[in-house]
């Protein structure tokens, strides 16, 4: 329960950061600790009791109890390159804007292009 | 973003301050009737994932199920995160390209290589070695932690290295900067990348040609042993991750570099940046 | 074929994504024939599967030869081959478009092949995405292909360079909320059933006793989907987004992209988690927010001076009322969702593609650049008429059968929320009636001496419009008129396999 | 009546439509142009004379289905009222057309090519709008009908013409949004919708959602058919060429609303349930207020064409009145009047239209002296308005007659009144325009009559009057399908007819 709760209050604190925080930078940045939490939540699902890293020794037949469940690391895996790739095309997005509007800030920003 | 336009921060400072709770009471409370943290016996422990866990290493062949699952299962869901790294290569190159924009103010170390006689000389010996990793990373994915994905960035990593310190790659238009770069010009990463995803998809096609669905790499004709072949496949399908991965951060660095340092990223030879 | 259409389908997008911007890399020569080739290809998948499905049944695919749900499986019924029929087709205008280089939008950077290439890579990456959307039969699947079609929509967005990059960031953040979202939502559902594919969730559902855990996995993809499909009051990134795309793309992106979502949302709330009763809630609040939607989005509409920023709102007014088909759920209301994604998208390229080619040549957005312009280039405007006619709904245009559709559904649903949305509907026709008509008359009546600021003499005569965006504007206003008088036979395709589905998933609840 | 499936009511529809591209491409032959317009308007007239023969033996051709909406699908049948207007409507195309060829080529007026694409597309969606078999196709034909007529509508092009369009589109489209809902209402109500004689609407819902439905499909045909309040377009739309007036008040666009109003009254909810739902007194009531408030408008109006529209406002609420009152003879002559105010009206349009190609002058006050100048064209002025009052021996007092006879069986003697005072009232508003232009001297001894074009189709058109007026079942037998029309409704209610008699 308590690492869900601090998957949710990440979450929380990356939505209000990407809504509240005045500069463009900090929005992707707080929209990286978004994504994070999402990634945390999914991983805390995939524990399990008494069982290790889902890859196989070289004992017998494996047994469903005696590994993590393998599932949601994959789709971190996924989620974890979405999450690079998007913050590489917002940061080529932000070098571009800064060029043409010289800042980063919201307001300064909205301002120019009224 | 739905936000007034000015004179709208307090508004929705205000907003935040009743919305944020609220978000984060009802996720917990959401979470409260979840399964327990670490139980084995929640659905998720028990439904579909105990075939991964236990059928994996006989029907793939790989003893990584994190890897099994990932490049067989769902090889499909691969497929497409690699397109999804391809796309951000794509759009860098795109929005980054030769504009009509001021020169930026040179950013601090990204205007000129660091080049002095230590770095050069750790370089050297590192770059190597990293490389070689990567490519160790990329193939043991099978029984260890590890993959293309890994691999690939590794690789890349590599190129960054070369790229702080001797200097930044040529854009392959024929203009050559003043130092010498090594590694593969833009241009060239961007073969890279479109290759590793040509190489992916032109598996999964390879398997509809021999009768099976897309990505079905049983069908491939490489033996007689299905898992066996499908371990071959995996191996080729994280090949081609890799090679599309390198590639990216190849093209996401040296594009952001550039842009950070010029008008744009000159993109050809037959139109020079406007204004 | 029937084997082989499925993985052609979501394959051979994201060969071309690769292989386009291969060749202009390799030979820097033009990649319009080669793109073109793969956009025809895909349409021609699309159409196979619509017919196969229509013919035989719906198509289930397990990728990778493994089923569900441990394999990812898509899924071919009535609903998700007409949606793929319409994005391929789309594309297929998009790619000729596109043509219309950069170059001759003027706030873009210089066009050369390989950023040409760039391009048509992006759109078969943005084609691809959506597709795969639409094809999946997998929660997760979907959340991968919804990113790619993203990020190819971010990349096309700012591909305008100046203005189009704060668009396009502005997009991205809101998109990758609506994603993480999503993401986040499916956490849930995979925490309580254990499993992401649609029909196993469907089936395990009904016997979770989780309820606060249920609402919350259902608001959350309710919202993130919403966001996309630009849900009123989740609109926000939309008219800046429409309006700064560059126009090829743009006339896509107004047509598609949007509704890629709607249908994603129809998949799961109206199929997948019908059952609960959360997602009976959301669904009906659904219908309001459709309802505020379709009014906000007229209003706003009117008040615009700028013809692409007119058409971005109107758009919204578009989604809200597919998005009170969705929350409606019956048949005849899914029937009038589904036509109105055709009839809109169809519409609203035509009218992207013709409006940004205006704003480009004429060198302006306001109303008063189309002054004369019926004279001068009377086919273009022609079919621009058609197609903004079906937008007010005037038969026998395609606007008109989906708005009777959905003003049908409205009054079979009844009470309080069928009512609003009959007048809202009615009201959103009444309002486009301004709309519209004031650019219409400007295009056809008025000369551009009416104009103060206008000069006539800089103004070249002869065509407005280039060969590559006439074209796609001129086919598309044939097909806005086709598609309303020979819809039945579609509808008959489409709706049996819904009521089929809902009615199994319906059955397998207690 | 049986029906006869055959495809001559595509081919009165269609025939317009065909040559609305053919005329845009030839544009730069005008006699080619204009032959097409010729050929649309004989075929329209040759396929509506060709079903009339199944009409008078009490058969009806009716078009194949095609399917359109669910249970909905577009039809057309020509049923006695459909054939009386298309037969009417095809008539009138052909004098107007002549009667333009006259009128634009004497002023030299621009955008000839549009003006005869846009007048073919019109008259085709009126014969669609007068064949159509249920609300849906009704519904399309008469959207059609008010795009096609917008450019007529703003010919002229000056930023003050525009604003009238605009008017005139603000009107006729919102009220046809709220067509639309209605017709999706009833449409799910019915299924199908298919206009039925006595009506189709009969318990099938509660009394309070059909008198909203009424209500909406009253806005939506009434404001074409110009009832008050929702008349303001008509007076307004005058700034578009004559003939355009001519077609738009005598034929299409108004006429179509009126006749949708016999529809909406005879063949959607029928006469008796119009009575049961407390419909009839009020639609009587608006009626007659319209009749009395147009009149004295056009009392007061100097401007001539302008005075002819109210008068065309006041004219059809007769109509509207035969509907409401709704006894077989009240509606049998409300659908002759059709066709009495159509000949009539059009008379009446194409001298003013005359005036002006003759003389520039657009106001009643500077008619002086014209009548002695122009004799063909005011003695045709004379049948016409005279018409419109009621003298006995033209149309106009066949429909009111009947509309009177109608009424007093059903006990309705306020009607009779109100026909006496509007009756007094036409000719207190057309008598002085003959007074002015036959009595007064005129000024101008230049004026001649104008072009052999302009002269012939109001002289046609009055001579046609006259003999309705002599016989209402002669040529066409309009009378004959009006009285048919209106025994249909009737023998869906026979508790209502044996009610009605004393």
């Amino acid at each position: 329960m308590t690492t869900y709760a601090f998957a949710a209050a990440l979450f929380t604190l990356g939505i209000a950061g990407m809504a509240l925080l005045p500069n463009l930078l900090r929005k992707l940045l707080a929209m990286n600790v978004m994504q994070v939490a999402v990634i945390v939540f999914f991983v805390s699902l995939a524990f399990k009791d008494g069982a290790t890293v889902p890859i196989l020794g070289q004992g017998g037949a494996p047994q469903a109890a005696e590994f993590m469940n393998p599932l949601p690391h994959t789709l971190m895996l996924t989620a974890i390159v979405v999450s690079v790739s998007t913050t590489g095309l917002a940061l080529g997005l932000l070098v571009r804007i800064r060029s043409r509007f010289e800042t980063l800030n919201e307001r300064r920003l909205l301002d120019k292009l009224r | 973003m739905g936000a007034p336009r000015h004179g709208g921060t307090r508004v929705r400072w205000l907003l935040g301050a009743a919305a944020f709770p609220a978000l984060f009471l009802g996720l917990v409370l959401g979470m409260a009737e979840l399964p327990e943290f670490g139980d084995p016996g929640s659905p998720a422990s028990t439904h579909v994932s105990p075939r991964f866990i236990e059928d994996a290493a006989a029907e793939t062949g790989a003893a990584n199920m994190v890897t099994a699952v990932l490049a067989d299962y769902r090889g499909y869901d691969t497929l497409g995160e690699t397109a999804v790294i391809f796309a951000a290569g794509l759009g860098c190159l795109v929005i980054l390209a030769a504009a009509g924009g001021r020169p930026n103010r040179p950013a601090a170390g990204m205007s000129h290589p660091f080049g002095s006689v230590i770095l050069d000389a750790a370089t050297r010996i590192l770059v190597p070695v990293v490389l070689l990793f990567a490519v160790y990373v990329l193939i043991h994915g099978h029984i260890s932690p590890g993959g293309g994905f890994q691999g690939g960035v590794l690789f890349g990593s590599g190129l960054i290295m070369m790229r702080l310190v001797w200097g930044p790659a040529h854009a392959g238009d024929g203009q050559q900067p003043e130092v010498p770069a090594f590694g593969p010009s833009l241009r060239g990463s961007l073969i890279l990348a479109c290759a590793g995803i040509l190489g992916y998809a032109g598996i999964g096609l390879a398997a509809m040609a021999f009768g099976g669905e897309f990505l079905n790499y049983g069908t491939l004709p490489l033996g007689s042993d299905p898992a066996h072949v499908r371990e071959l496949a995996t191996l080729g399908i994280e090949a081609a991750v890799f090679l599309t991965v390198a590639g990216t951060v190849g093209v996401l660095f040296d594009t952001i570099s550039i842009g950070m340092r010029e008008s744009g990223v000159p993109l050809g030879s037959e139109r020079g940046p406007r204004e | 074929m029937r084997e082989l259409l499925p993985g052609l389908l979501v394959a051979l997008p994201l060969v071309g994504a690769a292989l386009v911007p291969l060749v202009a890399a390799l030979f820097r020569r033009t990649t319009r024939v080669a793109a073109l080739t793969l956009h025809a290809a895909i349409f021609a998948a699309a159409l196979g599967l619509f017919w196969s499905a229509a013919a035989a049944g719906p198509i289930r695919y397990a990728v990778g030869g493994w089923p569900g749900p441990w394999g990812i499986e898509l899924w071919f019924d009535g609903l998700s081959t007409l949606i793929a029929l319409l994005v391929a087709g789309m594309a297929c205008f998009a790619s000729f478009a596109q043509t219309f280089g950069p170059d001759r939008d003027r706030t873009a950077p210089a066009s050369t092949p390989l950023r040409e290439g760039l391009l048509r890579g992006a759109l078969l990456l943005l084609v691809g995405g959506l597709l795969g959307i639409v094809a999946t039969r997998d929660v997760f699947n979907l959340f991968v292909f919804l990113e790619i079609s993203s990020l190819a929509a971010y990349t096309l967005v700012a591909s305008g360079g100046g203005r189009s990059t704060v668009a396009a960031f502005r997009y991205l953040l809101a998109g990758t909320a609506a994603g993480s979202l999503y993401l986040f939502g499916v956490g849930f559902l995979y925490a309580l059933t254990g499993t992401l594919n649609m029909d196993d969730l469907a089936a395990r559902l009904p016997s979770v006793e989780a309820d606060a855990a249920l609402t919350v996995a259902v608001v959350l993809i309710a919202v993130g989907l919403s966001i996309k499909a630009a849900l009123f009051p989740l609109h926000g990134w939309l008219p800046d987004t429409y309006v700064y795309t560059p126009t090829p793309a743009a006339g896509f992106i107004a047509a598609v992209m949007a509704k890629v979502s709607a249908y994603a949302l129809l998949r799961l709330l109206g199929e997948v988690l019908a059952g609960t009763t959360a997602g009976a809630v959301v669904l009906e609040i659904m219908i309001w927010l459709g309802v505020a939607g379709v009014v906000a989005g007229g209003v706003l509409a009117v008040a615009q001076r700028a013809v692409t920023r007119m058409l971005a709102w109107s758009s919204i007014s578009a989604m809200g009322m597919i998005l009170i088909g969705v929350g409606m759920g019956s048949a005849l209301a899914i029937t009038g969702a589904l036509f109105h994604m055709a009839a809109h998208a169809l519409a609203k390229g035509c009218l992207f593609f013709g409006a940004g080619g205006i704003r480009a040549l004429e060198d302006g957005d306001g109303v008063d650049r189309w002054a004369g312009l019926g004279s001068r280039a009377p086919w273009t405007l022609a079919a621009l008429t058609v197609a903004a006619l079906s937008m007010i709904g005037i038969p026998p245009t395609a606007g008109f059968f989906s708005k009777y559709y959905l003003l049908s559904a409205s009054i079979a649903a009844g009470g309080p929320a069928g009512i609003a949305a009959f007048a809202a509907i009615i009201l959103s026709s009444l309002l486009a009636t301004v709309y519209f008509l004031r650019v219409l008359e400007a295009a056809w009546f008025r000369t551009p001496g009416d104009a103060p600021e206008a000069d006539s003499e800089r103004r070249p005569p002869g065509p407005v419009l280039p060969r590559p965006l006439a074209v796609p504007v001129v086919g598309l206003a044939v097909l806005v008129l086709l598609t309303g008088i020979f819809a039945r036979p579609f509808e008959r395709h489409v709706l049996p396999d819904w009521e089929s589905g809902t009615a199994r998933i319906s059955a397998e609840a207690p | 009546m049986t029906d006869i499936v055959s495809l001559r009511p595509l081919l009165a529809v269609g025939a317009g439509l065909a040559v609305v591209l053919p005329i845009l491409l030839s544009g730069r032959r005008p006699a080619l142009r204009e032959a097409w317009t010729f050929v649309a308007g004989a075929v329209q007239l040759g396929a509506a004379l060709s079903m009339l023969p199944a009409a008078f033996a009490g058969a009806a051709h009716v078009s194949p289905a095609l399917p359109l909406l669910p249970g909905m699908p577009l039809q057309f049948r020509a049923d006695p009222l459909g054939l009386l207007f298309l037969t009417l409507s095809s008539v009138l195309w052909l004098a107007t057309s002549s009667y333009s060829v006259g009128y634009l080529r004497s002023l030299g007026l621009k955008h000839q090519t549009g003006y005869f694409a846009a007048f073919a597309a019109a008259v085709a969606a009126a014969a669609g709008v007068a064949l159509a078999a249920n609300l849906v196709t009704f519904l399309i034909c008469y959207e059609v009908l008010t795009l096609a007529t917008w450019p007529l509508v703003v010919h002229k092009r000056t930023s003050g013409v525009l604003g009238s369009g605009r008017s005139y589109l603000a009107y006729t489209l919102i009220a046809g949004q709220l067509l639309l809902g209605a017709v999706v209402w009833a449409g799910t109500l019915v299924p199908g919708a298919q206009f039925t004689p006595g009506g189709f609407l009969a318990g099938a819902a509660s009394d309070g959602v059909l008198r909203v439905l009424f209500v909406l499909l009253l806005v939506g045909v009434g404001s074409k058919a110009a009832v008050f309040p929702l008349h303001g377009w008509l007076p307004a739309a005058m700034v578009a060429p004559t003939p355009v007036s001519a077609l738009l008040h005598a034929v299409a666009v108004v006429k179509a609303g009126a006749f949708g109003v016999l529809r909406l009254t005879g063949w959607v909810f029928g006469p008796d349930l119009m009575h049961d739902l407390g419909l009839s007194l009020p639609l009587a009531a608006l009626a007659a207020g319209t009749i009395l408030m147009a009149s004295l408008r056009a009392l007061g109006e100097d401007h001539f064409k302008r005075r002819l529209a109210y008068s065309t406002v006041s004219q059809l609420s007769y109509i509207v009145l035969g509907g409401a009152i709704g006894t077989p003879l009240a509606l049998a002559g409300a659908a002759f009047h059709i066709v009495a105010h159509g000949f009539l009206k059009i008379t009446l349009f194409f001298c003013a239209g005359s005036v002006y190609a003759a003389t520039g002058r657009e106001h009643i006050s500077q008619l002086s002296g014209l009548g002695r100048a122009m004799p063909f064209t005011f003695a045709a002025f004379g049948v016409g308005a005279l018409g419109m009052a009621g003298i006995p021996m033209l149309p106009g007092f066949i429909s009111k007659w009947n509309l009177a006879l109608g009424a007093l069986d059903d006990h309705q003697v306020w009607v009779v009144a109100l026909l006496v005072v509007s009756g007094l009232l036409n000719l207190a508003y057309y008598l002085p325009i003959l007074r002015i232009a036959v009595f007064e001297p005129g000024d101008d001894r230049r004026v001649r009559e104008p072009s052999a074009w302009l002269v012939a189709p109001p002289v046609f058109a009055a001579l046609a009057a006259i003999v309705l007026g002599l016989n209402p079942d002669a040529g066409a037998r309009f009378w004959f399908l009006a009285e048919s029309a209106a025994q249909s409704v009737a023998a869906h209610a026979p508790e209502f007819l044996t009610g009605g008699l004393p």
